[in-house]
């Protein structure tokens, strides 16, 4: 059982409040420009923002058992994991806010963040992150690494057929993939019984012969047990788990979200179970003081400070710029040169 | 303070009500028409496609389905097949990827390969279109996409008038229906619409037929040839032009298929000069096909001809260069002052 | 529990020797025409063909207890889930030959049978059945009648999107539905065990909380047996199951495949397996003596020598039939004038 | 007996051969590149596609995978990424709706909304084309499907010799391509080839530049734009045609994305008609995208357009019906002579 030290507590207790204070503070950033009456298509950040506020104990539980070399892929809410994962802050917050220095050259935004330094990428269309993350499990086998590979999802992306196939590729080739299930009990305006069976989505690994196990509270450190058992399991060549954590949507599906479909009561439950003070909690019961956990607040916040900081002086790209990157070579591929023999006849067609 | 013409037709709607009092209207006449999506119940659709069905039609006939597209869009198949006449929600027209088979190897095709013995009367409704930064995946047309492959009629309103005629059409056709309403059009809260798409909308029930474009703005100079927002975009170019001199026709295809040729044909006899502006992208698309039309038609008849439409890159996430490749009010202007020289 | 009567034994008996029949006369008029050389685009029928002699009992073990009004969705593979759903017989035969008396004018083939009398429908794409099925039970619950819909697939298509998503949207509704897994133990060539895992396809079941059971011997009563449970937990309003049943590939994959990548020892072993004879020796048990026996099969064989013979007879369709039956109604949809008030001014575009 | 020019290459091969070949020589220069499909180890590939690759290079570098299109072409996707080589089959274009997510919303836009920090080097193989009456829903070649849609190089080659040197091209590229292989050019012993697509193949590797159409028939009469079987269709039109005095220029575009404007345009300024022949549905697709290429491109240039395709309807299954729908030699013929007249 891999329980979490000291150390390692203020480390996830550290990347969930910088995870906590990002989205916070991106929420300010976000509506500023936009009111009144909220207009989408204005503001300092561009388009939809999906904050993952109440998560970090499932991001922070299995990454932080992660390497560089290690792939994660993330879906429309990647902030936190990303954090974890410790894709750059500052070019990450660039990005969101649309800009040249950005991850992706502002070209993708809040929902594609691509970070190839540490092997993190995201996809916006449910579930489909899942395959590419089968995909680089394969690449280490193959190229027999201990590497490993993340796919994160939330609990109603699991009837998704990209993620139902993506556990038999993965099962029958016994490969290190680890799939995390975020159930904050809603996708949108959709309850999970409405949409969904079983409850407990883990179960979906017992039709694929394969690991699967619920983490069922909120809290980082069962997370981080479980991630440990599920990343050791990949590393040493003994095949999937499907992990899920119970975590809490303390904000809307999207910024502009009214909620109204969510009951007053189910929100101030969310509100109520606060992974993070969950952790300080325990974190004291281990002798780390209040004054400590002050400290690493700060750091925190001046981390996503600066990075907010950064990030808005940087430029906005060139309109122009939108035509590059397409691809990665010439549209012609590696030549441009018809082969020399190509008069030879050859390149005539035949003989007909 | 309404215009004459609006006292006459009652009152002004958005586009989404005009879509929503269509549904709500063919659901009432007919049990057997249902609604089915993501988000369509308590939320009433991400996009406003579906405001207030719930309270009116209950859980049973306005369903919340699992984010399993090939599923409930094949469900939907299977209902029609049965003879219900389910109206089935694609949330963004950007995932058809994840449930292509059903919609173009169940839903478009077995009609035909059921030699006329079976029918599939569903629409399936889809939301469209970009210019507010929310990137690659989530900001396309793809109408040339869906025109292209046969089996399905493929509707695009531009106009709260349309949509609601279209709609209702749509839902009467024994034939799947694939009704592309742009996001931007809706009148949706957080995504304010411009001018045109609020338009008076008659009360009673009535039906717009398919593949016939409608001449949104008379001209004797150009013919502009568009369809969705870009309607809109284009009559306020012409608006501009209009001061330079130069009259612009603006024609909105409404529908993509069937295609009203005949119109646009008829028009650039008058005009002898083509712009055709899309949000979709450029190559093996709407621009190419209307060019190629009115060649292969009437070689003659052109004096020149420009499209304009989303250069051959998915769509950029940042303002500056997502500005760049839609085609906007002054693209549109620019091609036609350069057809026009 | 559902045991087999006698005369349902005859019944099933007929229906299977049918098939056997039809599959192997089909064969026979396949490669006619087709010689010396294998030309796929020569003679009689055209296309692919894909026979399932061999997998009788599972179509007959099943459908026998379905009635017109219920829906069944075939495969690739349909000719004896279509002859046991009452398809048909000679336009099913005249569609197969490509003719205009074809249940489908001869626009559909051997892998798109349609027939609406019995509420039959095919598709080739691995899977893709499921859906339509699931909408056929969705239909029956929301008009509150009590058909049922049955989704025929084989053991390579449980991997498939479209199979797993359809187990949660009939399960979380507890839909009228049964989806039949024949396993033949290959996919073309691929055995089982290469890409699937669990080994026993309804496990799949488990992960979505749902009836799952495997009938693992090549027995038409026994499938009889599963199948009536299954049909009935359907018609009575109590949900979904998925029914695997071991079947045997008598045949190649399709027509003209060399099955190079198939032991001999296993079309030995499929070979002895066979369920008609099976049956024929439990009939006996019952006293069904040789004559009855001989008289069914004499039925069968001319049954399918008449559907073949008149199918042969029937035209060709006309070239320009090709653009017919692209849709139900003209193009334009239900009207093709614009409304009255179009010229009040409302279809002008509004105010601006 | 083999004539000088095949001495001097050395021997012909089919365009399976070629394919293959090339694929084998990269497996074996670089450990990175593997090939994934349903029945490519052991089967050899439906199409011939992969004969013989597991007997030279074992299990894991030829994989058969399971009827999970999603999630293997999603698992390219992810290898490629990781920068692995991937080559991965869909056994036939028509399944591109079971995984069109991956395809197109993954493998082609991951480069762009990466801003070029992600690479996708990997190939997607698929058999293409009809007439063999396989029917609605596996007779498609989807050129204008897949050429729509930014992000993916898409090649189709006609020959062995062009089928070889753009597979090397393919795999060596550091970006998604979508290699489309017509079924029928192939030379499969049940589905005979016709005479052209079997050339002279040199044994070495050598790459075709994506984006360069070959003339593969000089003429100053009307020019053919074709690609696919269609070149060796409107190949043999031409021959027929020469009889009757009209010189035919046959232009094998060879890849649709990028597409060589350039050569076309050439051709038509001096011959000043078009015939555009294509085996994909003909609304929104290939020839209105040549068609109206020229047309923006020089207006002036053309005299006459015709365009050859599949009407649009789904492909039947019966004979006479595919025949019908299928441009034929003497479909192209009928258009040369129509333009030229
Ligand atoms: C294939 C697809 N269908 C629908 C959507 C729209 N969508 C975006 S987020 C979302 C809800 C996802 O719920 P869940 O998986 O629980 O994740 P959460 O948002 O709760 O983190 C939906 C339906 C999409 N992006 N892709
Ligand atoms: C989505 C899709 N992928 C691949 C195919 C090609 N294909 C046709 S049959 C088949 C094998 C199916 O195996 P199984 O489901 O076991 O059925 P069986 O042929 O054994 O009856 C494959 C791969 C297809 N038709 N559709
Ligand atoms: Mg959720
Ligand atoms: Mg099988």
């Amino acid at each position: 059982m891999t329980t979490a030290s000291p150390d390692q507590l203020r480390r996830m207790y550290e990347d969930m409040v910088t995870a906590r204070l990002y989205e916070e503070r991106l929420q300010d950033e976000y509506m500023e420009g936009k009111r009144p009456g909220f207009d989408i298509s204005t503001g300092e950040i561009p388009g939809e923002l999906h904050l993952a506020a109440g998560q970090e104990a499932a991001a922070v539980g299995v990454c932080h058992h992660l390497r560089d070399d290690d792939t994660v892929t993330a879906p429309h809410r990647p902030h936190h994991v990303a954090i974890a994962k410790r894709v750059d802050l500052k070019r990450m917050t660039a990005e969101i806010f649309g800009r040249e220095t950005g991850l992706c050259s502002g070209k993708g935004g809040h929902m594609h963040l691509f970070d190839p330094d540490v092997n993190f990428a995201c996809s916006g269309i449910i579930a489909e992150g899942c395959p590419p993350a089968v995909g680089a499990g394969l690449a280490a086998k193959k190229r027999n690494t201990d590497s490993v590979a993340v796919a994160y999802l939330g609990e109603g992306a699991i009837d998704q057929g990209g993620f139902l196939e993506s556990l038999n590729l993965a099962s029958v080739h016994d490969l290190p993939v680890v799939f995390v299930v975020e159930d904050n009990d809603w996708a949108i305006s959709m309850p999970k019984e409405r949409v969904t069976r079983p409850d407990d989505g883990s179960k979906r690994a017992d039709g694929f012969d394969m690991h699967g196990v619920r983490v069922d509270s909120d809290d980082a450190r069962a997370v981080y047990e479980a991630g440990g058992e599920a990343v050791g399991r990949a590393r040493d060549g003994n095949g999937p788990t499907l992990l899920e954590v119970q975590v809490h949507r303390r904000m809307g599906h999207f910024m502009g979200d009214p909620e109204t479909y969510r009951p007053e009561e189910d929100q101030e439950r969310a509100a109520a179970r606060d992974s993070i003070d969950r952790l300080a909690a325990d974190m004291r019961e281990f002798g780390i003081d209040d004054q400590e956990l002050e400290e690493i607040r700060d750091r925190a916040a001046n981390r996503v400070d600066e990075a907010v900081t950064w990030a808005k002086q940087q430029p906005l790209p060139e309109p122009e710029a939108a035509h590059d990157h397409a691809f990665t070579n010439p549209p012609e591929g590696v030549t441009s040169e018809e082969p020399e023999f190509a008069d030879s006849g050859a390149a005539a067609g035949g003989d007909d | 303070m309404s215009t004459p013409e609006q006292e006459a037709v009652g009152r002004t709607a958005t586009m989404s009500d005009a879509m929503v009092e269509a549904v709500a209207h063919e659901m009432r006449a007919d049990e057997e028409v249902f609604y089915m999506g993501e988000d369509v119940a308590d939320y009433g659709g991400i996009f406003d496609s579906t405001t207030g069905l719930l309270d009116e039609f209950g859980r049973d006939r306005v369903m919340d389905v699992p984010i399993s597209e090939t599923a409930y869009l094949g469900a939907a198949v299977g209902a029609a097949q049965a003879g219900m006449r389910p109206i089935a929600e694609l949330m963004f027209v950007d995932f058809f990827g994840v449930a292509m088979d059903q919609i173009y190897n169940q839903m478009a095709k077995n009609t035909y390969m059921s030699g006329g013995s079976f029918s599939v009367p569903m629409v399936l409704t889809t939301a469209v279109g970009g210019t507010y930064n929310d990137a690659a995946q989530h900001s396309q047309t793809l109408y040339g996409t869906f025109a292209h492959l046969p089996g399905m009629k493929v509707v695009a309103p531009s106009t709260a008038y349309d949509a609601k005629g279209l709609m209702h059409n749509a839902i009467r056709d024994d034939d799947p229906v694939v009704y592309m309403f742009h996001k931007r059009l809706m009148g949706i809260g957080w995504l304010p619409a411009p001018d045109g798409p609020k338009t008076p909308v008659p009360k009673e029930d009535y039906t717009i037929p398919f593949g016939k474009a409608d001449v949104k703005r008379e001209g004797d100079d150009v013919t502009v040839v568009t369809l969705g927002l870009h309607v809109h975009r284009a009559l306020e170019a012409a608006e501009m032009l209009a001061d330079e001199g130069i009259e612009t026709e603006v024609i909105d295809l409404r529908t993509l298929k069937p295609l009203d040729r005949e119109t646009v044909l008829e028009s650039v006899r008058k005009t002898g000069r083509l712009v055709v502006v899309d949000e979709d992208y450029r190559s093996y698309g709407v621009t190419g096909e209307i060019i190629s039309s009115v060649a292969e038609a009437d070689l003659d008849s052109l004096e020149a001809v420009e499209r304009v439409a989303v250069p051959d890159v998915p769509i950029p996430y940042s303002r500056p260069m997502e500005d760049a490749v839609i085609p906007g009010t002054d693209d549109v202007a620019e091609a036609v002052r350069s057809v026009g020289e």
